[in-house]
């Protein structure tokens, strides 16, 4: 039993460390979110020579091999820093889920270009109209010829806007909401067809609707066994969420050293209101509240490639839903502390209170995997 | 025991309801009940509609224009403007600066200035924290020195809330180092037209200008501008203070923020069933709705006892702060939830009120979305302005219960 | 608008209060629980001579025809001093299931004992394996001959060892869980084939489980129509879950004052603890929820009789649902700022706590009526 | 990072387990799951098993006969203890006085009573907290005053847990009024059958003997029972309150109760189904399971980093303490919530284990009812003993954050 990183992680937490203090700045992030996608190429390109874009993918497409936990060492800092970059969908969703899913052709064709920073990808997956259900997928997918008809509508896609390819859910058979019959295909961002509705999100990074107006894809473009995706898609987004509360721990943690300094730097009264007992326990409650989040998202890494479905996602689902109730006190408090401080765009507390809600708004909110971890109960008991 | 309006009251809330069918601008309505941006027009016109049917100011005294409404028969008129997403009602001018004037000022600030706000014909706005004086208000330091027939001030306001709409406004200023921090203060009314004031937009975290800094360089104030006597505007500005926390409990907007929730969740579907009919999120409504049921009940019981005593509010208005920012922050988060992954976006345009969804969007992304992310971000100032919710707290602790 | 007590009712507070400082003192009442039904027959006696056994009965059989808010005067008192009497069940419960649902001549038969103090009643509804639902209800009447022969079982009824006479809620028609089919019958305690279990309660009072062998009753012993009982058993429980709400109210209200007082007296570190910022914001939130109580109470009390079923159902759950939430907040937190003194059965700290979780446990825990309350908001919406 | 015991933990654990299945005696079991009385010779009994085994002190060192079990052994040893339903090893000997006599105890008093609590012949109590000092336990009064070869002690002790059953007591006694409150205290052990002690029970919340105030009057106590040096037992205390906080998260005994918790939410029926099926009460459990998730890996990174680091615990622990005590209090809550209207029936009776439940409420009033809601009563106490969760608070503000 060890809680700590290993001395690898530490390096590489480090090299991270150093990269942010450089170049990963609170202003720098500022233009960097002016940018054409929202982020900047460049640090993507760092990211690239680090290693980090083939960090949990395999060391026969340029990888690295890495565990769930090396990304979350990655992921705790892009929390920290509230890095923009789209590593998340692009390495750890999409990577993960061509990893998984993906023949060793297709991987061969795509991985190496993630690894070296040439190739973004995002998962154009949800459409439920503001509902979390993976299995709610309306695009149909039509066998034509010798290859595919995709004709339908995804929302809230997450980094499309700087994505080359997307990883596209449609159904080859049934009806929205079963669980069989969904088929993931690989879609340049260039096929006829395809419209995007491209805009920012609320905690700066971008997004988009796309449209697929039949579009026309070959055989060789549906990535694993048609009508089976659905497995392997709940897998990437399990192990999507547990880098989200990674990325929760960092931003979390940066917030509470914001405010616990801001504690014993402004003053009230003649004295910092750090002297005052009521903050005092409020912070007290902040830090034991990172405590346990921290606790959760360690768990999440450790399960997010669990080999029983069933246990991965019970875990995954008391994680996120744990850690977007503690992020949320944490964010809500932090805020509170600082006063109007909090409340402003130009200190980056509430740039930290932005991301940890969109956090946990993404993928599922709170209720919506404490419903998933509760209905595990009842199977459990039975 | 009688939980009933009188049948006064009712026929009062009928006629203003009545009123407000009609007289609230068709645009107007529809961008305050989607939340799109206002305008210092739309604002100020909506006053100008009051004022013109003899509504402009509920509370104050007849002698000054007002309608001398009770605090109940204004409570029933601020909840009948919410249901009918009226404009708020801008209340720098009417509700915190007009009861100083009228207590405190000279017959000529009141003759010039109490007729302009009601008729809304000038915006104010209030000069009161700066950057080391929040909570602790009296630490002040924006100075005023007396210089012939002017006071020239110098410093820095922050936390000011739509000065860049403003005609007028009234500060807090240092005239005297002497004796307790508290004594040395003024209360001047200043023409935002004077040379050396400058307006920097402070951005709020939901992305929009609605506050600022407000920087005095040497600005000429006449003499005739401060209110009341020097040194006393301690005095005036705890006056304020406490006028300003008459409508604490925000009872109509709640009601209001409830019922567009149920709404949403009415339309908003999960896993091809409306939220509603999800036993998770409806427990949520019902906490919120049981909730305002009791914040209701502690508002007018509150009001009434001072209606019935003719006293100025007293500390209880704390609970109700606090329980009334609570909830509409609850209120604004279950929103947002209610959104989904439609959270997610921003979208500034959208809070224009000629934007239309694009296709893609309009499909799933419902007319009320735009702003709900955004206002819970910025609900989160509710228990942080107009005395913090730990203030408030404080505040019970010593006059209430003596601690 | 008006939201004070009466003079009347301001004058039967003072009564009461008169009566407590005298003849019902904390120690007092606890040689009254040893009694032999665990409370004070004298008390009893004492309340009869005040009026207060007929206040919510007609006037017709000895009452005084009053209101559900005169009975909050009475409750909000009986809460302050933990009084022990079953006026809930006695008065509230039963006097108002016969005031509203038997014929002019059983209610000349029974309440004006019940106004006189000689006559004490008692609810035989609940029987659902600790459920609250009052429709499920399995024990059977059925007709025989001239008259009923009652079989079932009964549990937790609330103050049954000192009851004389026992409303019954029996089954002439229908399955457990079926609305209709519900009939109640007067039964008397010495009724042969009825056996009692009887047994202390948690906060002081005593009940009992009742077994009814073939329990041969007349005709007569049928109380309104056959199988149309239940809503007016769901009515009489929702007053009393008003009236409960007042109880709670004076419970907490005491509550509230006790922990104030000791606050101020009690000093570590040199100072009264109430010198400490987070005690103080704590008492703070003690005290806002006592007011918010307080309005609930009142609600409760202004819809009890609401003609509108759905509309007393659902407002009086919202009411039990929220009092019992806040009450249980300042039960837990009085007894934390008591420290030691609050896990002590010899100061009345305790005692408070153990009646505040009481009540919320009775009829229905704050889970069972936020879910009425919810389940509302949907048929509302639709 | 590895989440996983290493196999010598592990098996160490089936060890333990193994032992544990054979040795609890099925009667003890039995009362620690249901939840009915213990008595004094089930717990000396538990010991003397235990220490049959080698078993008897796990933390102690192996010079005084212990198993130098590293804190994560200990944790394995406690949560299967606490998994096969044993007895609570009984604290005030085993983890208070010993490690405290062990550091400062003379070798006489090491030698004579090291041996006898590890063998479970004495049992120890607590002799710390005074009416007038709780948390400030420094301004505790309870004298001893030299005479010839005795203290003679005079004053009184409170919230002295099961005195009733102990042959020994340690005491925090005020030896000299000179300097700081802390200075003039000492540690002293005293013989309970020494003449002047009474014990009078406080009966807790729930009804129960498990508390007891003593006084002592001109009790003799040879000086030879002074731990350390006289006006030094300040220190001894705080070492003795840092060797107490060790075990603070509970998260064997909250496993347990979770357990329990479960099987009852099985079993209850609401409207014909079992309450499990119930959403709202399964959420309620579940937000405690995700819980206990979290203070499980917690206390393991805490507890491994003392283990890895070999230093004894800091104010790390305060943490551990805050949600153990509040879980542990949740679940209560909700058992009793399990039970519905069975919640009400107090049956002091049904506490002794040779108690059958009547005909009539066998039929309804499951097993595990009895000290149910009880218990939600007296496990109040858990957020306020051994450093209330403010206090705790405090620790972490001040040790922690450096406020």
């Amino acid at each position: 039993m060890d809680f700590r990183y290993s001395d690898e992680q530490l390096g590489l937490q480090e090299t991270l460390q150093r990269f942010i203090a450089r170049d990963y700045t609170f202003e720098q992030r500022r233009t960097f979110m002016q940018g054409a996608h929202g982020y900047s190429e460049a640090a993507w390109q760092q990211y690239a020579e680090l290693g980090l874009l083939g960090l949990p993918l395999p060391e026969q497409y340029g990888g690295l091999g890495g565990s769930a936990t090396d990304v979350m060492v990655v992921m705790e800092q892009f929390g920290r820093a509230l890095m923009l970059e789209p590593y998340l969908t692009c390495v750890v969703l999409c990577g993960g889920l061509l990893r998984d899913l993906a023949s060793p052709a297709q991987c061969a064709q795509v991985l190496p270009g993630v690894c070296e920073g040439k190739t973004k990808l995002a998962l154009a997956a949800h459409e439920s109209r503001g509902g979390y259900d993976l299995a709610a997928i309306a695009t149909v997918a039509q066998r034509e010829r010798s290859g595919w008809v995709v004709s339908g509508r995804k929302h809230v896609v997450l980094d499309a806007p700087g994505a080359d390819l997307f990883l596209v859910a449609a159904r080859t058979a049934g009806s929205p909401g079963d669980e069989s019959g969904i088929s993931l295909f690989l879609v340049a961002k260039d096929a006829a067809g395809l419209v995007m509705e491209p805009y920012a999100t609320q905690s700066g990074s971008r997004a988009a609707d796309l449209a697929f107006e039949r579009v026309t894809l070959p055989a060789q473009a549906l990535i694993g066994t048609a009508g089976a995706a659905l497995p392997a898609i709940e897998r990437a987004v399990d192990e999507a969420c547990a880098a989200l509360c990674a990325e929760a721990l960092g931003a979390a943690a940066a917030l509470n050293e914001a405010t616990l300094a801001y504690l014993k730097s402004r003053k009230q009264f003649g004295v910092p209101i750090g002297m005052f007992q009521a903050l005092q326990h409020r912070m007290a409650d902040m830090y034991v509240a990172e405590e346990q989040l921290r606790s959760m998202a360690i768990v999440a890494a450790a399960h997010a490639r669990e080999a029983d479905a069933a246990v991965r996602t019970r875990t995954v689902a008391a994680a996120k839903a744990y850690v977007g109730g503690a992020a949320r006190f944490i964010g809500q408090q932090a805020v509170q502390l600082h006063g109007g401080m909090g409340v402003v765009d130009e200190h980056i507390v509430s740039h930290y209170f932005k991301r940890l809600s969109m956090i946990e708004m993404s993928f599922g909110d709170s209720d919506h995997f404490l419903a998933r971890f509760s209905d595990s109960l009842l199977a459990a008991s039975s | 025991m009688d939980l009933n309006y009188t049948p006064e009251e009712e026929a009062f809330r009928q006629e203003i309801r009545a009123f407000l069918a009609a007289a609230v601008p068709p645009d107007v309505r529809e961008k305050v009940r989607l939340g799109r941006r206002l305008t210092r027009e739309d604002m100020l016109g909506w006053q100008r509609i009051l004022h013109a049917r003899g509504f402009g100011a509920g509370t104050w005294p007849q002698r000054f224009g007002g309608c001398g409404w009770s605090v109940v028969q204004q409570h029933v008129f601020e909840e009948e403007c919410a249901a009918a997403c009226a404009p708020p009602q801008i209340p720098f001018g009417l509700r915190m600066v007009a009861p100083v004037l009228m207590a405190f000022g000279s017959p000529t600030q009141q003759q010039y200035h109490l007729p302009r706000i009601i008729a809304g014909e000038d915006w104010w706005c209030q000069g009161y924290s700066e950057p080391g004086a929040g909570s602790d208000l009296a630490s002040l330091r924006t100075g005023a020195a007396r210089g012939g027939d002017h006071y020239v001030v110098n410093g820095q306001k922050t936390w000011n809330t739509l000065g860049q709409y403003a005609d007028w406004i009234f500060c807090l200023v240092r005239t005297s180092q002497e004796g307790k921090a508290q004594n040395g203060i003024s209360f001047l009314l200043i023409d935002m037209r004077t040379t050396g004031i400058s307006v920097r937009p402070i951005i709020t975290v939901e992305g929009e200008h609605e506050i600022n800094d407000i920087f005095f360089q040497d600005v000429r104030v006449p003499l005739a501008n401060l209110v009341g006597e020097e040194n006393k505007g301690w005095t005036y500005a705890k006056f304020l203070l406490n006028h300003e926390r008459t409508n604490n409990a925000g009872v109509g907007i709640c009601k209001r923020s409830l019922a567009q929730l149920k709404q949403l969740a009415a339309r908003q579907q999960r896993g091809g069933r409306p939220l509603l009919e999800n036993v998770r999120f409806r427990d949520r409504i019902a906490r919120l709705e049981m909730e305002l049921m009791a914040l209701e009940i502690t508002n007018l019981r509150v009001l009434s006892a001072f209606a019935r005593d003719n006293r100025p509010p007293g500390a209880e208005v704390s609970a109700l702060k606090i329980k009334g920012s609570e909830l509409i922050q609850d209120l604004a988060e279950l929103k947002m939830h209610a959104l989904g992954m439609d959270a997610l976006p921003y979208l500034r345009e959208a809070l224009d009120p000629q934007w239309q969804a694009p296709a893609l969007l309009a499909d799933h992304y419902p007319p009320e979305a735009p702003p709900l992310t955004g206002q819970y971000f910025n609900q989160r100032k509710t228990s942080i302005y107009a005395g913090s919710n730990e203030i408030q707290r404080n505040i019970i602790a010593k006059m209430i219960l003596g601690l």
